[in-house]
């Protein structure tokens, strides 16, 4: 597979690797956030850690889409597809990841409410055509990758006046996260954590470029490499993350240059910005209330939007108290400082967001990284 | 959940959408975000929509930057 | 006046008709659903007794029985369907113990309206399988159930066999050191039938790999009669699978990306899916363990199977107090295969 | 940090859960399932083995296999339940050929939201029969349809079970001048199902028979080994099971409606919904034919078992070119007793 | 079983037939037609033919609801129940009957029409209220007997105000059938058939009582004996016709006294004639078209009227031109004599009103009384 | 069609309706058909609506006459 397979090969990753152990000083330690669920998932699946020294720590951050949404957004959507007449659907991720009292979408359905898996939200679409007595809504989750193909659907909603189609909205945007992040006291005055290097979304880049991340390498003095998910992405951005480190700078490169531009897709981005505006604020399950970092239809989309067409349940049952997810996701703890981890917190009953989605810090280590741990205990 | 991949297009189909390929499997995708793309064009395609055209002379840059890298790393340290 | 001798005076109407509630009912009209179409099919000595139950000859010895439910949708799909699966399925289920398969079982629950011509389709596709495999479908059962409260048809079938003296194959028998082979490409028939799911939207030549694989294990059993462990990695796919043997032999195995072979297209499909090959399922694959020594023996024999062919050994048993399935991948690092957390997909066999 | 080493860190919720789909999906949750739920309560040596088959000794000889389906709705009801009566019913299949039976697979296709704490009453129900019966459920399967796509709960089991030597019993034996001989009365089952769809209104205190058969058809056996048929009335009653074995066996039959033991609350129940009790399922009876001068020892043996208590010799079979099975009333006529027409009301096993 | 058990007394058949033998001149044969399915159930279930003497000769009438309907409106409730939003319910003997092409509404129910089974009519209204999105179309059919139930269900959805429920009405009058057969060429004019006394109906009685009856015994000359369904009343009914005969009397007896009284059930007459009125002719199947003979709503019901609520198609296919049910009905012929009988047409795959159900003259002589046909042939 | 059976009333029910008895059978019925019903009356049940009341004289004539009628019957035509 073209553009696959050249991004997989083996024998350049243990030279990109070599490179890099060659590279990064042995007497300092390299912390490098991969802001992207899609790199945390790509470092754990191909055993990346493996390939790095010891003093170059990958930190996951929380790109997830949907391990950062809040219960309480979950059990909205619960909420919705009880509602009488109601079709609710959605992404396959988004099904069994729990709500309150232990509930998902799956089980929800397993109770008897209709929920429907979607591939596209041009399936989500056909569905309301097809059911023209029932109210379908769709649950829209993601980052600005995701965003705008149900920015075409309510296009397309609109018109073909589907009146039986809306939108649960719950996109949500990356560099107010980051901000986040580094605003966060640990990274910012108590220093506790070091956070010395970025590495930028590869498929949300697609869409807003590369530009939206000089503000950050520039204000908080941060190199930040974009890069694509393939394993060889990951390691030659390290590589230049290590690099810049080593050399002081603190620039925004590109190493996912293939598929995105400086500018990113304007096509996209303008058909989002006409239909969606900023919320004040919004809450990331793991960073709390984030300021601007989500969106919500404006008023002459009002007709498909389901937080105005229904009354949807705003309360927000936190994560369990022992849950440290917030902590990993700046950084300040690993997943085995959990006292839930692996015991009553594994993937198929999650405690909390890290362990929602296999790209989730938690999730992540357990299902492909958890042999090290025991390893280094024996 | 931003997986996204790049695949070939094969042919351009009515209502903005587009055939592609990947490993031999073959897919309908929505070309609604993506201006002139063309049959031989690899897209990055997520949720069934494209969503940007591969530059294929900047991959072919990236790959060399690999290559290049891996002919710097010292061997001993393998 | 006629004499009413024949018991069912108009044949079923095979192509424009439908399976009712009165075909479920223990009545004649069941009667003759299980004469024209069933026992037509099968046709086999103890079969065509009509008795509650098949009589057939045993020698003694182990004996194994074995179960599947087959619930897929869709019940056609490249290289097969559900009634050869059916077939391929449980002779597998009985062969993975190294055993000779005598008979087979089948219950058939039918949804109120199911045309009769994809009946009968099903149940030729069946009885050619049992055929070709040597392996007669010996009783059978029929449920009709209202429409709504079934999804077309389901097949349980049971299969029974024989093992040869001296073979003690279970899933508890791997030992450190164990070699892991795999007989062919995994995931061929989990891509092959998801590619006919409407709502997933892609297409592929793929054909389901669904096939009955007791000739090859009587010839590697016959070889290496010490064999460890037999297993078709079917739901779950190679990665629970493996899980599993790790499990029941207290043993940790260690695999290798690059040695696990996969077609590109179930890869492509995979990619596209966002899913992983290792929990794709198979329906005409086996994974054997096997003392080191055994291994390129036992390689050759599958090799020179048909359904072997593409043969491979992936990795080794190791020992392990936490039963870790890992995998070296093509990157060069490691790590965890894990059990398949929730489904993959639903309804795959 | 604590060490994973329990596979299910959280036991299965059985008082609120419900099945849902990764319950079929081959993964972890999957395997808890069966561990938790199914393993713990069928208990035996083969199925502890966790194989894809079950295995265990037989001695060689005459085999029978035999297979059906349960789709029964309620899935609970006066005197049973689906697991007893899968059970019962598939032992019951295996002595009709006059064998001993030797083991049972269990297939579940269950219903997304099918509630845990019914699927454990079922189970250990079903768990309970197969201990009490002595016939072990050594193999199983587990698959989980979507909401829509089934029912609750079905299950098909298989059983087989070894023929003692010169015993030779089939549906074709039936001769001229046999004796006719029924176990107990006729339409407890189908009544006592009956009485608990809503939608029918009427109650009564009937129970199903639902039983294991075997221990008297054992004994039966041992003392006549020429009987020549047996067969249980289930779907479609004492009269389409005679109609079957009239029909394979090329003989007329003459039975006497005064000799044909039913309850007084069966016939009431049969009178209200405009049912024949020859038409109503039994799960827990047997039909006997044999020679003529056999009928009394068999008579008296299944007399002094719980389960035959009733029996009696209710006609005789004869020449009759047309196979056909009559009664003569009790107001003194003769009656053709036809095969059931359609169905008698659906869902009964 | 009071009053059920008694009337089966075996011992007490074989003396009233030593009675209706000894009764009966052997010099002569009498012709008696029960006009009732009922008795020509009790009649072969019980085998009653073998208690009577050869010169004894039972004629199956025409009267079983669902055997006379004609194939027209067992497709119009086909039609019915395919109708977007309709679930058609009916009682448990309709759903086999076939229409044309052999469809029924259990195959069509088969097909995903929604068909029903209800025991009652009150399970027709739970079904409507139960239902509110749904129409729920009630396929009446039944002499009147079964007519009051079907008013009592109107006037239920009257009081609830049920907007979802209507009456697909096919209720048929039993004394204008009789009076149809009484008139044919064959009995009146030709005397080809001789029909020399009727058993009258059980349970239609019940309602009607005893006195609609007086007119034919005298219009006609024939003896009438009103019934009960069990084996002693038709046995003694006929006793009661072959003295009746013998005597030269054409009066009309009560033998189901225990249930049936000369005005029958008030209550029941009145409630049905406010709310019905006459058919000016419907067909009976077997019979042709019969005058004032069926029933439908008066207007003030017309809210409740399926035919008034849909344009349910009038087409009537007939039946096979083999078919000799019409010959049968009228006691010119036996079920023996249609070249049908048995080979193509069974209970299973009826050709003709008289297989349609276990109450059909070719049904039941089918069914229960076969053997008889291969005991003479042999 | 017209099947209908006679049941005892053992008790009545609110809106308008009766439990009944058969053989040990219980069921409930419509009275809406009848009036002054009342237990230990047997009905004759049809649909599930009580049609008439069983009048136990009659029944009882009606079973003399059967077992006169049986006397009269000359024994050597059995
Ligand atoms: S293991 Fe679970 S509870 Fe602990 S931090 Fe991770 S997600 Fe939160
Ligand atoms: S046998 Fe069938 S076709 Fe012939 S008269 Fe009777 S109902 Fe009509
Ligand atoms: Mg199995
Ligand atoms: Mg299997
Ligand atoms: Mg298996
Ligand atoms: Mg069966
Ligand atoms: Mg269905
Ligand atoms: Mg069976
Ligand atoms: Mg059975
Ligand atoms: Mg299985
Ligand atoms: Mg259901
Ligand atoms: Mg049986």
């Amino acid at each position: 597979m073209k553009y696959i397979d050249e991004f997989r090969d083996g024998e350049l990753a243990q030279s990109i690797a070599r490179a890099i152990k060659a590279e990064a000083d042995p007497a300092s330690t390299y912390h490098i956030m991969e802001f992207c669920g899609g790199h945390t998932h790509a470092i754990s699946r191909y055993g990346l850690e493996d390939l790095l020294p010891a003093n170059v720590r990958m930190i996951h951050g929380p790109g997830c889409p949907v391990c950062v949404l809040p219960i309480g957004r979950i059990d909205a959507a619960i909420w919705l597809a009880r509602q009488p007449g109601v079709i609710l659907c959605t992404y396959g991720d988004m099904l069994r990841v729990p709500g309150s009292k232990r509930l998902s979408l799956l089980k929800a359905k397993a109770e008897g409410a209709d929920v429907r898996m979607v591939y596209s939200t041009m399936d989500a679409i056909k569905l309301a055509q097809s059911n023209p007595d029932r109210q379908v809504v769709f649950f829209a989750i993601g980052f600005e990758t995701t965003t705008p193909p149900t920015a075409v659907a309510i296009k397309q909603a609109q018109a073909l006046e589907l009146k039986n189609f809306s939108v649960f909205c719950n996109h949500v945007l990356t560099p107010s996260a980051i901000t986040q992040i580094l605003d966060s006291p640990e990274v910012r005055e108590l220093g506790t954590v070091k956070l010395d290097a970025f590495i930028g979304p590869a498929h949300v880049s697609t869409i807003i470029g590369s530009r939206p991340y000089e503000y950050f390498a520039e204000e908080y003095q941060r190199p930040v490499v974009i890069a694509g998910f393939e394993p060889l992405d990951v390691m030659q951005a390290v590589r230049m993350l290590v690099r810049q480190i080593n050399e002081g700078r603190f620039e925004v490169e590109n190493e996912f240059a293939r598929a995105v531009t400086r500018d990113g897709n304007e096509k996209a981005k303008s058909l989002v910005a006409d239909m969606f505006e900023l919320r004040r604020v919004f809450e990331w399950r793991g960073l709390g209330m984030v300021p601007y970092s989500a969106l919500r239809l404006k008023e002459p989309y009002a007709a498909w939007d389901a937080e105005r067409r229904w009354d949807v349940p705003q309360d927000n049952p936190g994560d369990n108290k022992a849950c440290e997810c917030g902590a990993i996701l700046r950084g300040v703890k690993k997943p085995i400082d959990c006292k839930l981890f692996g015991t009553i917190c594994t993937p198929e009953n999650p405690m909390g967001s890290c362990m929602v989605s296999a790209e989730g810090a938690c999730a992540a280590h357990w299902t492909y990284g958890r042999f090290r741990d025991l390893e280094k205990s024996e | 959940m931003c997986l996204a991949l790049p695949a070939l297009v094969t042919e351009l189909l009515p209502e903005d959408s587009a055939k592609v390929n990947l490993g031999g499997v073959t897919k309908t995708v929505s070309l609604a975000l993506v201006s002139d793309v063309k049959p031989g064009d690899y897209v990055i395609v997520h949720v069934g929509y494209a969503l940007s055209v591969i530059d294929p002379e900047e991959a072919a840059r990236t790959l060399e930057l690999f290559r290049e890298m891996g002919e710097m790393a010292p061997e001993a340290l393998a | 006046m006629t004499l009413p001798r024949r018991a069912h005076p108009r044949p079923l109407d095979i192509q424009n008709g439908r399976v009712d509630l009165t075909h479920g009912g223990g009545g004649r009209a069941m009667a003759q659903l299980v004469e024209e179409l069933f026992i037509a099919a099968f046709d086999n000595e103890a079969l065509n007794q009509r008795n509650d139950q098949g009589a057939f000859e045993v020698p003694g010895g182990r004996m194994v029985m074995t179960t599947d439910g087959y619930v897929i949708s869709p019940l056609f799909f490249p290289g097969g369907d559900i009634g050869s699966l059916a077939v391929h399925g449980t002779v597998n289920d009985v062969a993975m113990a190294g055993a000779k398969p005598i008979s087979l079982s089948a219950g058939f629950i039918i949804e109120e309206g199911f045309p009769l011509s994809d009946l009968k389709r099903i149940v030729t596709s069946m009885a050619k399988a049992s055929k070709d495999a040597g392996v007669p479908v010996v009783t059978g059962d029929t449920k009709v159930v209202e429409k709504g409260k079934g999804d077309g048809i389901f097949i349980t079938t049971a299969g029974i066999g024989i093992v040869p003296p001296g073979v003690e194959i279970s899933g508890d028998k791997a030992r450190p050191g164990d070699a892991i082979l795999v007989s062919g490409t995994m995931g061929d028939h989990g891509v092959a039938v998801m590619s006919q799911r409407e709502s997933l939207g892609f297409e592929t030549e793929i054909l389901s790999d669904s096939a009955a694989l007791h000739t090859m294990v009587a010839a590697m059993v016959a070889a290496v009669p010490g064999i460890r462990v037999l297993r078709d990695p079917t739901r779950g796919g190679l990665a629970s699978t493996l899980n599993e043997i790790a499990g029941q032999s207290g043993v940790g195995m260690l695999m290798e990306e690059a040695l696990v072979p996969v077609k590109p297209q179930v890869l492509g499909a995979c990619e596209l899916l966002g899913l992983d090959p290792l929990y794709v399922a198979n329906e005409g694959k086996l994974i054997c363990i096997c003392a080191e020594e055994d291994a390129p023996r036992l390689l050759d024999i599958m090799r020179s199977h048909p359904l072997g062919r593409d043969a491979a050994r992936i990795g080794a048993c190791r020992e392990d107090a936490h039963h870790f399935v890992q995998m070296k991948t093509r990157m060069g690092g490691n790590r965890v295969v894990d059990w398949l957390a929730g489904e993959q997909l639903p309804r795959i066999c």
